[in-house]
């Protein structure tokens, strides 16, 4: 008996406090209106200009990095966008530049230098020092070993042949002069870049 | 519970907790789905924590309530069965209305308005559940059309409402009938409420020597 | 941070206040995806990604230049790709930036239970706030795009917001930006319209007679449109809709029957009150009681039957059971 | 490119042929659209698939891969034979009035002077007749058979409609549409721009195929005009930039040439290429080689490079070789004669030709440097990876290193786009944990290896203990020091003719124009000359100013030469100096001097009654239809099959392939033919991915998540192979297996009276990074290249397709 008068009150309750609810104004929404639309996340963002390094369409981009360069924070890139002042893209990126962001932060990344021995089947994580050092040991017997300074008819040649190199396609232009630079002066001749592929 | 001597059983225990798990899950079905179905009483939903609450556990009850209203047909099945009597009774609906039953033809277990109550209950509530599995946004969404689901919507909001109705005069015939509650709370009528209300009932109770819900079974053996 | 209040919004899903649309002097804003430009690099979906912090598991391919499958609460953005060859033989390749349109009149807004789900902003803008999402799967329901996606981890619904936190600050959406082809452009409904126009002619110039914008009637016109190359067969845009609206059966669940089933339901508890005023209560009386004792001891006159037999002890001949 | 981008949009008619524009370089595609809107362009793509650029474009037509000079040389044909041509512009600016040795000849296939051994041409009489005073002959009334537009008509008169409709199956109806077009922008004031990248260059004849299109804008009067020119879009972010600078086996920088074995003095050097003007008081910027040349030895070695010692020209290696390029260094790597390798942000595992052979050779290698941002196949080459990569780490010897370098936001530095504009970027963010900067890596080795030479001495330690390092940094000297560098100073005071002191000891140079051939300037490298001034660094000059939003934009960076954005510009202008089109000027003669919105490509003040001609790189100062002897493969273009080819050569069956190519036994032998591989396949990039490195980028990865190649719905039903499923694709050199995506944006074509089916097999993916795993297209790809670049023929080869039941089929 009490159960069920109970639920002929709620019922008769409910439709009289609903009617009252809605008199009043509300639906519930004042939640809705309370909210905002997502921060601007860029408001206190540093902007650095760049270039995509992908093609050479060579579009603008604008960096956004974390943090406003205080001693203690360390900033991190965290968004890429096309650079409106540029005269080509005129802010607009592709698939690619537009996914920038995601190859700065690849997991691909690599932290450390690594050495594989040989006959080894994993790389190994070494220091810079070591790295270098044997580095240059290689190359230096290779090219003491091999270094051509006159070729069969007598002719003065000074070229190195045994080791090659190919030069990276989107490093600076800087970068390059200094790659030229050192490979020259070993004498290097097999040398090439990514101009044909 | 004190039960007076000569009172006779309406429904037994296991009825009555069929019944009520029935009523409980009716209820808050009731509450989560009306404030899915309206916003003037969105605020119900509020009763289960939070909308997203109410939306979870409405399928759930569904299910609930679909088995234990299936356990109420099977006990109930029989004794509401359509016959000849139910059409007179209905005839007399104003007088029954008036608390005047004295030319009422007489009345088995159940009157025709229970069986009404009974049946319709018994047809909404399976289509309730298959349209409520259609718009059951969580498991079933790639299972059916969207065009489809929208009708599910429809035809389960339409079905809701005509089983809330139902529902109400189910509980006020309950108010209104003085000791229809007792019956299925503690389960039991006085000889008297039965006379009065389901006369046919109890005088096959009192022919069979049984004292409820339903008649003992008469054999020639026992006859003789 | 931009905090919006109720002027700021024109729609406001399940509730009963009319928001004042006092701000409605603020330009309604609109994108304008320029199919005949378009060349599906998916720089769009890039940036949408990148911008939004979206990043859905890497899939598989699946015999098509589209990637990810399908739009997903990940994935707001997608561009499907059709290969559509004409009655003369003549091969286009059609592709269409598909994500939310922004309806005027929005199925998913209409469709909403949960108050303040789903708003629209003065400029146009539809937008979902997820906290108050309960996830019912209505706006699917609702919209006549096939758009939003109930997430399967917070189980709310996503959609493109139209980079509703750039537009708050007066930029333009990050696809917008990003389109490299221009296809994709940002600016008030009117300006889009009449560029838009332009833009039909120059296609009518180039033989494309049935040339024409998308921005269809059926709901009220979108903050999204299309300029097609074949405006009068919208479908061969990977089943961009013909003439799409809230469905008829949205409509009536969503408007009448709310109301009278209210009042219904109402009614009948009333209904019940009153009788109980006017009839009061149906209470077994002493006389029945005695009729049921008298039928009782009748019964107990008769003898008993063999084995004995229900009590108490009856002593009347057995009426034939009923 | 010759022109900017932006000035794509003055075209009227934009070609879209040997590339992908939309799919390779969607930003600067934009400029097209732009032309479609501003310029009521018209868009043509002539291109194997009905690719992405097709897809807005108003007309495609098909081709077969390799066929480009078949139906270019055709276009040339109608051109001449329907007399569309721009009268005015080839009298004046060409060298089709010239006259050519009587030596020159061509029959069945070859010019004069082939010999079949070394399979290469002696080019003596690849000449102009020249007068007594060393000035070439000329005949304005093109009456004389051996004028060059003459031997040119002769030479196209074989490649009929009939004829390119057969080699290259695209349909007579549409070339002659096509052809139509084209010949439409012959007015004065019309100008049609050619967009082209590794769709011409790789293939054997790829240098012919970009010079037959340059021979059609000439005829056409489109070089140097806006809207004009002819645009190579280039691929990497400073591809551009590393071939200014010369990063090239025979290059030095700004396209000075490496000494080779018989120029054993620096006189003997200078003989071949100072260049002697061919005609009357032209100017021929070559004359000042010799500048360029000692300034470059005097930044390379400083005080060290003496006019005693010949400008250290004993420090540079000699070449006995034209070139050391890519297909020989693998070559001999195979062959054990290359010990060791470095590779600088390139993986050469994924991105060279033959994939099996270049795991091959790395695996004989005694040691491998590896910098890279990027964990690269390369670096990997040793490890087993299955089918994808089968080694065997234990018989590999190899030494390998991997270097850890800063990517492109960790740095300062300049790129040179395609448009040879130098712009200046800057460091966002340090690189992640020990990354360096390759600048540093360069400079660390190069101390060690100095150090010991220091300490042990060695072979010829001269050029190295005496290179010429004045950094602030030593161990790693800065973008702007090195950027300096590149522009070059003075190293006295520097005087103009009068006497007057123009720059004073130490200061940056302003032009190439001060450069001086006794050591008293040095310079980096000269075209870059101008990029850093005394008045800063203008390669960060950020002035968006656009006269009449022409796209010159002459204040945004800077542009070499000499800030220069328009290639040949003086012939934008009539003989007089009025511009051909007057509504889009790019510079005119006022009477006294060229002005205009560019810098003149032009003596300022050269009047055009002197009859300068306006190609000053060229000793006779005019566009060239006949090359000369610049090409090994002939003066003229002509069409040669790549070396696997479904067909022979309709033309001269006998000569199927380029016979100037170079082709290495064991290659040879690796060619297939079309009785086992019976498809043409082409290979090429996707716009969701760059290369071998967005497979690395989440993003990219999502959007193109899996390998797999094109095949057209015809070719598809007769091998019952479904869309999506799994296919088996080879060539004589290696298989791969992956999903196949039928379309209809690849149709048969009908070459020589047989359908032949092209099989389109993008390039992406290798076994490191985030997307799925993959074999990467090089496994196919044969190892041939270009006669004159050694451009790897990746565009046109054969291959074999069956349907598969996937890698698991597969053991």
């Amino acid at each position: 008996m009490t159960l069920t008068r109970r639920g002929f009150i709620k019922l008769s309750g409910a439709t009289l406090a609903s009617s009252s609810m809605s008199a009043m104004g509300f639906g519930g929404c004042g939640a809705a209106l309370a909210e905002s639309v997502r921060p601007y996340k860029l408001a206190a963002a540093k902007e650095t200009r760049n270039t995509c390094t992908y093609c050479s369409v060579a579009c603008g981009i604008l960096i956004y990095t974390s943090g406003d360069g205080a001693k203690n924070a360390h900033s991190n890139i965290m968004h890429i966008e096309g650079d409106p002042d540029h005269p080509v893209n005129r802010g607009t990126l592709c698939p690619k530049g537009s996914a920038l962001l995601d190859v700065v932060h690849s997991p691909g990344r690599l932290q450390v230098p690594k050495y594989r021995a040989p006959g080894s089947n994993e790389f190994k994580e070494v220091t810079w020092d070591f790295a270098l050092d044997r580095i240059a040991r290689l190359m230096k017997d290779d090219r003491d070993a091999n270094f051509i300074a006159k070729n069969e008819k007598g002719q003065t040649v000074n070229r190195w042949l045994t080791t090659g190199m190919l030069a990276a396609s989107a490093t600076s232009n800087e970068t390059a002069l200094l790659t030229w630079k050192v490979a020259r002066s070993f004498g290097m001749l097999v040398f090439d870049n990514q101009a044909r592929v | 519970m004190t039960r007076p001597p000569g009172a006779l059983t309406r429904n037994d225990t296991v009825t009555r907790i069929n019944h009520w798990i029935t009523a409980a899950c009716f209820i808050l079905l009731t509450v989560s789905g009306l404030s899915m179905f309206d916003p003037l009483l969105y605020w119900m939903s509020n009763l289960f924590g939070s909308g997203q609450w109410a939306r979870g556990a409405h399928p759930w009850i569904g299910i609930v309530l679909f088995v234990s209203y299936t356990g109420l047909v099977i006990q109930f099945w029989r004794d509401n069965m359509w016959n000849r009597d139910d059409i007179a009774w209905m005839k007399k609906i104003d007088r029954v209305l008036a608390n005047d039953e004295e030319d009422v033809p007489e009345v088995g277990r159940f009157n025709a308005g229970q069986k009404f109550v009974f049946w319709s209950m018994a047809l909404l509530i399976p289509i309730l559940l298959i349209t409520g599995l259609i718009i059951w946004q969580t498991y079933f969404w790639t299972w059916t059309s969207i065009p489809t689901q929208r009708a599910g919507l429809l035809i389960h909001s339409l079905c809701a409402i005509a089983a809330i109705l139902i529902w109400i005069v189910h509980v006020y015939a309950a108010i209104w009938v003085r000791g229809s509650m007792r019956a299925m709370t503690q389960g039991y009528v006085t000889p008297g409420w039965a006379w009065r209300h389901h006369r046919k009932w109890f005088r096959s109770l009192v022919a069979t020597g049984s004292n409820g819900p339903r008649p003992n079974v008469v054999t020639r053996e026992t006859r003789e | 941070m931009t905090n919006y209040q109720s002027q700021n919004y024109i729609r406001i899903s399940a509730t009963t206040i009319t928001p004042p649309v006092a701000r409605n002097y603020e330009a309604s804003m609109a994108k304008l995806i320029d199919v005949s430009r378009c060349i599906g690099c998916k720089a769009c979906q890039a940036a949408c990604m990148e911008w939004n912090n979206l990043r859905q598991p890497v899939g598989l391919f699946d015999g098509t230049l589209k990637n990810p499958p399908d739009l997903d609460p990940e994935v707001w953005t997608l561009m499907r790709f059709a290969e559509y060859e004409d009655d003369k033989g003549n091969l286009e390749w059609l592709i269409r930036k598909d994500g939310c349109m922004h309806c005027e009149d929005p199925g998913c807004l209409k469709a909403c239970p949960a108050p303040g789900a789903i708003v629209q902003y003065e400029n146009g803008i539809v937008d979902f706030i997820s906290e108050n999402c309960i996830g019912c799967g209505y706006c699917l329901k609702g919209c006549p795009f096939n758009i939003p996606r109930i997430s399967e981890v917070d189980l709310k619904s996503y959609k493109c917001t139209l980079c509703s936190d750039r537009v708050a600050v007066n930029l333009e959406p990050a696809c917008v930006k990003a389109c490299p082809t221009g296809a994709i452009l940002f600016g008030t409904k009117k300006n889009m319209t009449d560029w838009a126009g332009e833009r039909v002619e120059d296609l009518k110039s180039r033989g494309y007679e049935h040339a024409g914008l998308y921005d269809p009637p059926g709901v009220s016109g979108t903050h999204v449109m299309y300029v097609l190359q074949h405006a009068d067969k919208p479908t061969i845009y990977s089943n961009l809709p013909d003439n799409p609206r809230i469905s008829p059966t949205v409509d009536f669940w969503k408007g009448l029957i709310k109301p009278v089933s209210l009042a219904g339901i109402a009614a009948a508890a009333i209904a019940g009150f009153m009788h109980w005023v006017i009839a009061g209560p149906n209470e077994a009386q002493p006389e029945d009681e005695d009729a049921a004792e008298h039928l009782i001891e009748a019964k107990a006159k008769s003898p008993p039957p063999p084995g004995g037999g229900g009590k108490p002890q009856r002593t009347e001949p057995v009426e034939p059971p009923v | 490119m010759t022109n900017t981008w932006q000035d794509i949009k003055n075209a009227n008619l934009v070609l879209v042929m040997g590339g992908n524009a939309a799919e390779a370089h969607p930003c600067g595609f934009k400029w097209v659209i732009e032309a479609k809107i501003q310029n009521a362009a018209r868009l043509i793509v002539v291109d194997p698939r009905f690719n992405r650029t097709a897809a807005v474009a108003d007309y495609h037509a098909p081709i077969r891969p390799g066929t480009d000079i078949a139906f270019l040389s055709g276009v040339i044909r109608y051109l001449l034979e329907t007399d569309q041509v721009q009268h005015e512009y080839v009298r004046a600016f060409t060298n089709a009035s010239l006259i050519v040795k009587e030596g020159y000849s061509f029959a069945d296939g070859l010019f004069n002077g082939y010999d079949a051994e070394t399979h290469s041409y002696d080019k003596t009489d690849w000449a102009y007749e020249l007068d007594d005073q060393g000035f070439a002959k000329i005949d304005d009334t093109w009456q004389n058979p051996r004028c060059v537009i003459n031997l040119m008509r002769k030479h196209v008169d074989r490649y009929t409609p009939e004829m390119v409709s057969r080699i290259c199956g695209t349909p007579i109806d549409k070339y002659l549409y096509v052809c139509q077009q084209i010949a439409s922008t012959c007015l004065p004031d019309k100008a049609m721009t050619s967009l082209f990248a590794l769709g011409w260059t790789q293939h054997s004849i790829g240098s012919q195929n970009i010079r037959t299109m340059a021979m059609v804008q000439l005829l056409l009067g489109n070089i140097g005009v806006a809207g004009g020119g002819m645009n190579a879009l280039r691929g990497h972010s400073n591809i551009q930039g590393l071939t200014d600078v010369g990063l090239l086996s025979n290059q030095l920088p700004g396209y000075l040439t490496m000494p080779k074995d018989e120029e054993q003095t620096f006189d003997d050097y200078m003989k071949t290429r100072q260049f002697k003007p061919l005609r009357p008081n032209q100017m021929s910027y070559w004359q000042n080689y010799r500048k360029f040349f000692v300034s470059f030895q005097k930044t390379m070695f400083g005080d060290a490079a003496t006019a005693e010692n010949n400008w250290a020209y004993d420090y540079l290696p000699k070449l006995n070789l034209p070139m050391y390029d890519i297909i020989r260094a693998f070559e001999m790597m195979v062959h054990g004669e290359i010990n060791g390798y470095i590779c600088q942000g390139f993986n050469p595992l994924q991105a060279f030709p033959e994939k099996n052979k270049i795991r091959r050779g790395l695996s004989k290698l005694k040691y491998l440097i590896v910098m890279d941002p990027l964990d690269t196949e390369t670096a990997r080459f040793w490890e087993d990876v299955g089918p994808l990569n089968p080694s065997d780490p234990s018989k590999i010897p190899t030494e390998v290193f991997q270097l850890p370098t800063a990517c492109f936001a960790e740095e300062d530095g300049s790129l040179v786009n395609s448009a040879r504009w130098l712009q200046w970027h800057w460091k966002a963010a340090n690189s992640p944990a020990q990354a360096k900067s390759d600048i540093w890596i360069m400079s660390a080795i190069f101390h060690r290896i100095r150090e010991l030479y220091r300490k042990e001495g060695g072979a010829f330690p001269d050029p190295i203990l005496n290179l010429s390092w004045k950094y602030t940094d030593p161990t790693n000297p800065s973008p702007d020091e090195l950027a300096k560098d590149l522009n070059g100073k003075t190293l006295a005071d520097i005087k103009d003719p009068s006497g007057a002191v123009v720059l004073k000891a130490g200061q940056q140079l302003d032009s190439f124009g001060q450069l001086r051939d006794d050591g008293t300037t040095e310079s980096g490298c000269w075209v870059f000359t101008g990029c850093y001034t005394e008045k800063g660094n203008m390669m960060a000059r950020r002035d968006t100013y656009d006269p009449r939003d022409q796209g010159i934009t002459p204040d945004w960076a800077w542009a070499w030469p000499a800030n220069r954005r328009i290639l040949y510009n003086r012939a934008s202008a009539d003989v007089a100096g009025n511009p051909w089109n007057p509504a889009k000027p790019i510079i005119q003669w006022n009477g006294d001097r060229w002005v205009g919105i560019d810098v003149p490509d032009y003596g300022p003040t050269i009047k055009p009654s002197e009859g300068v001609g306006p190609f000053i790189m060229n000793a006779e100062g005019t566009g060239r239809f006949f090359a000369l002897d610049q090409m090994v493969d002939g003066p003229f273009p002509e069409h040669y099959e790549p070396f696997e080819s479904p067909v022979e050569n309709l033309l001269h069956p006998k000569v199927q392939n380029n016979p100037a190519a170079r082709v290495f036994p064991d290659d040879r032998a690796d060619f297939g033919t079309s009785a086992d591989f019976p498809y043409v396949g082409t290979t090429y990039r996707l716009t969701e991915h760059f290369h071998f490195w967005t497979k690395h980028a989440l993003i990219n990865a999502i959007l193109q998540p899996q390998e797999f190649i094109e095949i057209g719905e015809v070719l598809a039903n007769e091998k019952g192979i479904a869309n999506n499923s799994w296919v088996r694709l080879s060539s004589k050199r290696g298989y791969m297996i992956c999903k196949a995506l039928v379309t209809k944006r690849i149709k048969p074509m009908m070459v020589a009276g047989k359908p032949t089916h092209v099989i389109g097999v993008p390039i992406h993916w290798g076994f490191t990074g985030l997307a799925k795993k993959g074999y990467g297209a090089n496994i196919l790809t044969p190892s041939v290249g270009d006669a004159n670049t050694q451009t790897p023929e990746f565009k046109a080869f054969l291959v074999n397709v069956e349907p598969s039941n996937g890698p698991e089929g597969e053991v």
